[in-house]
């Protein structure tokens, strides 16, 4: 392909685009499954104290 | 005397007592511009040239970093409250001690303005029309400033945040402002067309700000 | 005059503070909000004056109050003073009294000096406020309430920082105001000395008992 | 009257109803991108004035639609939070802020490369280019004064009175090459000036950045309300772990 | 780990988590260069002229307006009560603070200066020596800043004294940032001195301001 | 070990606070400082503590401190709690381990599950300080006490926002320090269930009484 005598600026427009939207893509995507494993953990223990009592306590 | 006037009374009296806050915020002006021909070289033909943008951008740091201190000292000691439950709506109120701060800061900057212009090889002809478009110009940094501070009264980080808030703001102010006095260094014409249009951005936010910043402290109080 | 709240919840946060929450308080009679720490006292005054909007539920005024709103028609006093140490005692109750409820300069001279010597500061009138004492600055504070007539008085622990013989001048000029038609909600944890007060309990949870055996 | 309950249950029927939409979403920006690649690089042919630099043209067009856009949708959700009170409004505004400060970045930074070569510089100081650059300076306040408040639901309101402040860009933005004489083009809006052969591809890669936009907005909610209700039922878990240990004492 | 490591790895930790401040930092110093070309008009080989100088001038005040957080924070939380009581001398704490404070903002600021250059349409040859001249410099600016953090942290009106205290203490590094990049541009002789005197005044900050400001700390604390 | 303050005066702004006290506290002691508000409690542990330099007289230390002074060899607990909202619970205590201590990662990562888990905070561990409620960010600054040995403790009202639980549980680790031969100087309005105590009462005007029956 031969995009002619300003090659390099149509490429470096493009290669900085993707490295924008692409990192804001990762991130998103990133942030989603911290977000749903911290959920996750957070239900896990919720349940976990409602079903069988601590070791310690819980004459609450 | 009107609630308007008490308020407006009461915030000059305060300025002039705690002289400090102005003497700060010209000390800074001062320094600033100062630094300036160091940064730049000491070309002084140059400096000429770009004086009046420099001690308009100067003037602007000056005035804005000077700001947070006009709803602070209220809210730590619940006059905001009290002024919140007073038959003045708080949009005036807003309105008065951002007319406050314009007239015990942002006027004295402006004719300090031509005397550091003096060290910046400014051309003396020009300092009138400089003092003419800052006055009408720094109405607008008072009051959407006062947005600013009444959006950042609680935050972190007060004074940086206060200035990328606010700085896009200013900026048609600044352009017209310059742009005036580069007009009145050619012929009229341009000028009073600027010049409309500097006053036309103050009386606009003198009329919207107090609104917004209004309903910023209304949030804050709750 | 009535107040009247009405199925009233207010949320701070994440937090029910206050849930479904009830009650009258009638022009000539004090209502006293009594409860634990953090049972929501000073939320219930500040979203009476209007500074919480209320998740739920209304607060109205009925009678003639001429279409101003409950802020309006009240004074707020909280637990900070409105003082400025910058002006001396006198000026700062000059400027509230001109905000307030305007007027000219002899007037608002007179009522100054009228609140300074009532609540004992006639002699500190020229001090500058920075150098009262805590007490005094309360007072100082509390003086609002004499220089601009209001209908409504939201106080929220008045007496905080009071020495006696204040405490007993502020029940006195409470009584006043509710004998002229006034009507005064409080929170506190003290009975205040007042004659007859009606008690507004509110429990840890936000549960409210309305009753004069409820009292503190 | 609505009750804490109440609000959340709004939230779950939008987790319901964007968890279906994401993936059609998603492909459908998956595609019309690709395609629209195809067209840009196999298909279109050079500008005669520009050469094959117009080919910037196709997201540099496109992320500067999508940056006004993007501050619509935080203006309007704004206007939704501080009106309506609407739950979802903050959620929504949050999220599109990031998004579209990052399309605003792609738009001065694909302009700017574009404009060297054509123009001989980077960076002009002209009426729409100062304008978009503006507009990036308030996503960042937005962001930080969202960032520095401890309390988020106030964090939000404060966060949405500055952005309907802010709102007046929008039509500088727009009209600035109309108001005041610049270098840079003018909105043609695909008037029938451009070529059917550069005005297809620009309008299919604009549909699927668009469609991209969406897809990155309604997974940042998600992710917004998902991290709500993690600090939800930590905050539960700690006051749980308080009494429990208080009950030691008894 | 070492106390003083500790340290600097808590802050640059609460930095990265905390990172809305350093944006904040970057995007002030973003908008001040912006406003420039704004304010001196579009002239860019005037501009090119000037951008150093303007370039350094700005992140003066970004990083100096980044700082009161350093020791506020700390001291709103009691930490520095109980670093006051640790084995680790105050001096050394500040010393590792302030480190943190350079290479989580200063070293940042630096880096974004070559960005913004092009919008001044800066020469980009001269880009590496900007970079190195900052990077050589900004310690100073740090440190010495760490000195006015510590003064004003129980000062209102934070922001505008903490620049009228400590921006005079920045003029060498000014001057001589702005005279290495100078000579660079003409031959390697007068570039090197500077840069020697540059890292110099550095070196000194470094030494000698974690005395100042812990000896003000320690006041601020009784 | 001895902690020895001989004719000590303290003067704040232009009062004195604090005038002409001496006392001794011995290794194995708690020394309880009481007395009403603004007797000087809170004065008087900071002038320990090294934050506030007497006007007058010398607090000096005997016995074996390898010559290091008071500030070093003293834990410092005082109204605020030194925790970071945006670090985790763990994260904060590790900090401070690492900074008091040192040591390397293995060894402070002991000591501080150890000094969570004693604190109730084991199940908290990973999340953001910001989160804790008071009690527990209270509970994580008294936690310092543990991950770093220090012989002499200064605590000003270490039991603020602390429930029942806690205030036994600290009771106790102050017994076992003191067994250890250290030394606690705790300002207090409660009696913090020690046994054996020694009371050290301030007067309103500074002026000390150090004896068993001046027990609150
Ligand atoms: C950093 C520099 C630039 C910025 C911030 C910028 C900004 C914008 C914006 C906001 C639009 C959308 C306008 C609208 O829809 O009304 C736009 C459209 C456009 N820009 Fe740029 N631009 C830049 C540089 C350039 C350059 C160098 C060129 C080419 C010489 C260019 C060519 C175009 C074209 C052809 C359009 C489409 C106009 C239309 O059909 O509506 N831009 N730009
Ligand atoms: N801004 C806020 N954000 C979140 N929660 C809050 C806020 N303000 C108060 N709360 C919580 O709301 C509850 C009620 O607080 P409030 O101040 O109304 O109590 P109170 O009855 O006045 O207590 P006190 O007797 O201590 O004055 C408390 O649990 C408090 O922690
Ligand atoms: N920084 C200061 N400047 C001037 N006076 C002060 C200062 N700090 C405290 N004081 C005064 O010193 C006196 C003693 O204060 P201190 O805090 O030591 O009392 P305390 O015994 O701890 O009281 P409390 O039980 O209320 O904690 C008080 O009268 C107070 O007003
Ligand atoms: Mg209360
Ligand atoms: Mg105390």
């Amino acid at each position: 392909m031969d995009l002619g005598p300003h090659a390099a600026f149509i490429w470096a427009s493009y290669a900085a685009f993707v490295a924008i939207v692409g990192a804001l893509i990762g991130w998103t995507f990133f942030d989603g499954r911290r977000q749903a494993a911290a959920l996750q953990d957070a239900d896990r223990r919720g349940l976990k104290r409602r079903s069988e009592p601590g070791p310690k306590q819980d004459g609450a | 005397m009107s609630p308007f006037l008490a308020l407006f009374k009461r915030d000059l009296t305060l300025a002039v007592r705690e002289g400090a806050a102005l003497g700060t915020a010209l000390g800074f002006y001062l320094i600033v511009v100062a630094m300036l021909p160091l940064g730049l070289g000491p070309d002084l033909k140059l400096l000429g040239r770009i004086a009046p943008g420099i001690l308009w951008i100067a003037l602007l740091l000056a005035a804005l970093l000077s700001l947070p201190r006009v709803f602070e000292a209220d809210h730590e000691d619940g006059s905001l409250e009290v002024m919140a439950t007073a038959p003045l709506p708080l949009e005036l109120a807003v309105a008065s001690k951002a007319l406050a701060h314009w007239v015990s800061t942002s006027i004295p900057l402006a004719l300090l303005a031509p005397v550091l212009g003096l060290m910046l090889n400014l051309d003396i002809a020009i300092a009138p029309v400089l003092v003419a478009t800052m006055l009408a110009g720094t109405p607008a940094i008072s009051f959407l400033g006062s947005v600013g501070a009444a959006l950042t009264l609680k935050a972190r980080r007060g004074g940086l945040l206060l200035a990328l808030l606010v700085l896009p703001l200013y900026i048609p102010t600044l352009i017209f402002g310059i742009s005036a006095i580069g007009f009145a260094n050619l012929g009229q014409e341009g000028f009073s067309a600027s010049f409309l249009i500097l006053s036309a951005t103050s009386l606009a936010s003198v009329a919207l700000a107090p609104i917004a910043a209004a309903a910023a402290l209304r949030l804050q109080l709750s | 005059m009535l107040l009247h709240a009405d199925h009233l919840t207010v949320e701070r946060g994440t937090r029910t503070v206050i849930s479904d929450l009830s009650f009258t308080a009638r022009a000539g009679e004090a209502l006293l909000v009594v409860g634990p720490n953090g049972a929501g006292k000073t939320t219930l005054i500040r979203t009476i004056a209007g500074f919480i909007p209320p998740s739920a539920g209304v607060i109205s005024l009925k009678g003639d109050t001429s279409d101003r709103d409950i802020a309006e028609l009240s004074h707020y006093v909280g637990h900070l003073t409105g003082v400025k140490s910058n002006l001396t005692a006198a000026e700062n109750l000059a400027f509230w009294a001109a905000y307030l409820e305007g007027g000219d300069r002899a007037a608002v001279s007179d009522k100054v000096d009228h609140a300074l010597s009532l609540f004992g500061l006639g002699a500190l009138a020229d001090y500058p406020a920075g150098l009262l004492s805590a007490g005094q600055k309360r007072r100082l504070g509390l003086a609002r309430l004499s220089v601009a007539a209001r209908p409504i008085w939201l106080l929220d622990e008045p007496t905080v920082s009071l020495d006696a013989a204040s405490t007993e001048l502020l029940a006195g000029l409470i009584q006043e105001h509710l004998a002229g038609g006034g009507l005064v909600i409080a929170a506190t944890h003290l009975p205040l000395g007042l004659e007859e007060p009606t008690y507004l309990r509110l429990g840890a949870k936000g549960a409210a008992d309305l009753s004069p055996e409820a009292q503190p | 009257m609505q009750t804490l309950t109440q609000r959340l249950a709004n939230p779950t029927r939008f987790m319901e109803i964007s968890r279906a939409a994401l993936p059609w979403v998603t492909a459908g920006a998956a595609l019309f991108i690709a395609y629209a690649m195809y067209l840009v690089f196999f298909v279109a042919p050079p500008d005669y004035q520009q050469g094959e630099t117009v080919k910037i043209m196709y997201i540099h067009v496109p992320s500067a639609w999508l940056a006004m856009m993007g501050y619509s949708i935080v203006a309007i959700s704004s206007f939704g939070l501080l009106v309506f009170r609407h739950p979802l409004a903050d959620v929504s505004a949050k999220a599109a802020a990031p998004i579209g400060a990052a399309f605003t970045l792609a738009a001065l930074i694909t302009g700017s490369l574009w404009g060297k070569p054509m123009w001989g510089t980077y960076w002009v100081w002209d009426a729409r280019l100062t304008s978009v650059l503006i507009l990036f300076f308030l996503y960042l306040g937005l962001i930080a004064l969202r960032s520095s408040l401890d309390d988020e639901a106030l964090a939000g309101k404060l966060t949405a009175v500055l952005a309907l402040v802010g709102v007046a860009i929008l039509p500088i933005i727009k009209f600035s090459v109309d108001w005041w004489n610049t270098l840079h083009q003018p909105s043609t809006a695909f008037t029938s000036t451009v070529d059917p052969s550069m005005r297809t591809p620009l309008l299919i890669a604009a549909i699927g950045f668009t469609l991209l936009f969406i897809a990155l907005h309604l997974k940042g909610m998600q992710n917004e309300i998902l991290r709500r209700r993690v600090k939800t039922l930590r905050l539960a878990e700690v006051e749980r772990g308080e009494r429990l240990f208080s009950a030691r004492a008894e």
